[in-house]
């Protein structure tokens, strides 16, 4: 299974960036990708720009990790996860997750697992400017903890 | 000796980023029990019941977890990338 | 919901054509895809490229019925399913599905849906030919069946 | 008058794309029964048992769709896309 996994602060091109986790390789059958993009509306209130800050060095564990368990429970060819930090703009992609395997059923499989436990492993947070020039930090989401506490412990 | 860091709102509402501590509390329940009794928002922060997660050397840790010497201890809210 | 179906005898650009599913839609928060490629072996046989042949008129149908029926299920955004005919060589896309929803847990179910069903349910057939010069119709897969029986009838 | 396609496999074997019917039979299962008394490879191909799938103007169709005037019927085997 080939791997990356990426922290960046500078744009995410998440479609091109989805092209190495299956090209030059003919044995991969099919790829799942998520691309995780920043709204211009959340709970209501137009945001004008968002900051995710991490935890550097322990982010790239983090990921890592979840990437391992992946691999652990799904036959995979490719897996390239790419973060966003920094300052973002509506539509700007914050993640891709691109896996590719030779059936598409693992690869689905694994794509959703690495997004729903990236979701609540990996530390990132976001903290919204909204349009009256207010900031507040994003709170987590209860429906984010129940979709990682579906796939069952690690 | 351990080195302690505050991430995202807990950063903001406790207004430091890191500290050393030269005191080294047996495990995470213990320096978080430290930490309240510092009182005033250090007692707010990390009240029993307020959702605070904790890894030690840079990988998520329980309550439980021991602390040895050198440890980093990271404090942060929920994360919320993705 | 925006939809577009395209059964294409041109190169397919997977990448390029998931952009609109999403470009200039900044309510969209999550993007799921699926690419399926064609591989260079099958049943341990080289394959050097392969045919494929559907039934005009019926297969725009059964994709539209395929996507509205996933716009049912789930709460979309735009649905983009795009699918190759004629002749193709190891590593083209066959197929693309492009689901953006402002949930991605509706995302991974509808793109998964339509896939599945698409396998089971559109009238394209495919011919191998092999390294040997013969030439094959792949054989219809019971994994396949399986995959859309999962999903209930529509 | 009905119209009947073959696709894919079937074409092949049958060496024919596609015919106007003039008779029209009252069902699928019926126009089906009227292939396999063509006799040999018309047998072969739409025997009980073998998994043919239809259309009936360009939709699914089961054994006991009826069929009306100029109806164009599609014949194939299970499908391969995606």
């Amino acid at each position: 299974m080939d791997v990356e996994i990426r922290v960046q602060d500078t744009p995410l091109d998440a479609l091109a960036e989805t092209a190495p986790v299956f090209a030059g390789r003919p044995s991969v059958g099919g790829v799942v990708s998520f691309i995780g993009l920043m709204r211009d509306i959340n709970h209501g209130d137009a945001v004008n720009s968002m900051t995710l800050e991490h935890y550097p060095g322990m982010t790239e564990k983090a990921l890592a990790a979840i990437v391992d368990e992946a691999g652990r429970r799904w036959d995979l060819q490719g897996v390239r996860v790419l973060h966003r930090v920094g300052e973002i703009r509506p539509q700007d992609p914050i993640v891709l997750v691109a896996v590719a395997s030779a059936h598409r059923g693992e690869a689905f499989r694994a794509c959703e697992f690495i997004i729903d436990y990236l979701k609540t492993r990996a530390p990132f947070w976001k903290r919204e400017q909204t349009a009256d020039g207010g900031t507040r930090w994003v709170e987590a989401r209860a429906s984010d903890e129940h979709a990682a506490a579906g796939w069952g412990e690690p | 000796m351990i080195r302690v860091l505050y991430f995202a709102s807990l950063r903001d509402r406790l207004g430091r980023a890191d500290e050393t501590l030269s005191e080294r509390p047996a495990t995470v329940a213990e320096l978080r029990a430290a930490l309240v009794a510092r009182g005033g928002i250090w007692g707010d922060v990390f009240a029993d019941g307020q959702r605070v997660l904790a890894a030690v050397n840079q990988e998520m840790a329980s309550a439980e977890q021991v602390l040895n010497e050198g440890d980093e201890v990271g404090f942060f809210p929920p994360v919320t990338g993705g």
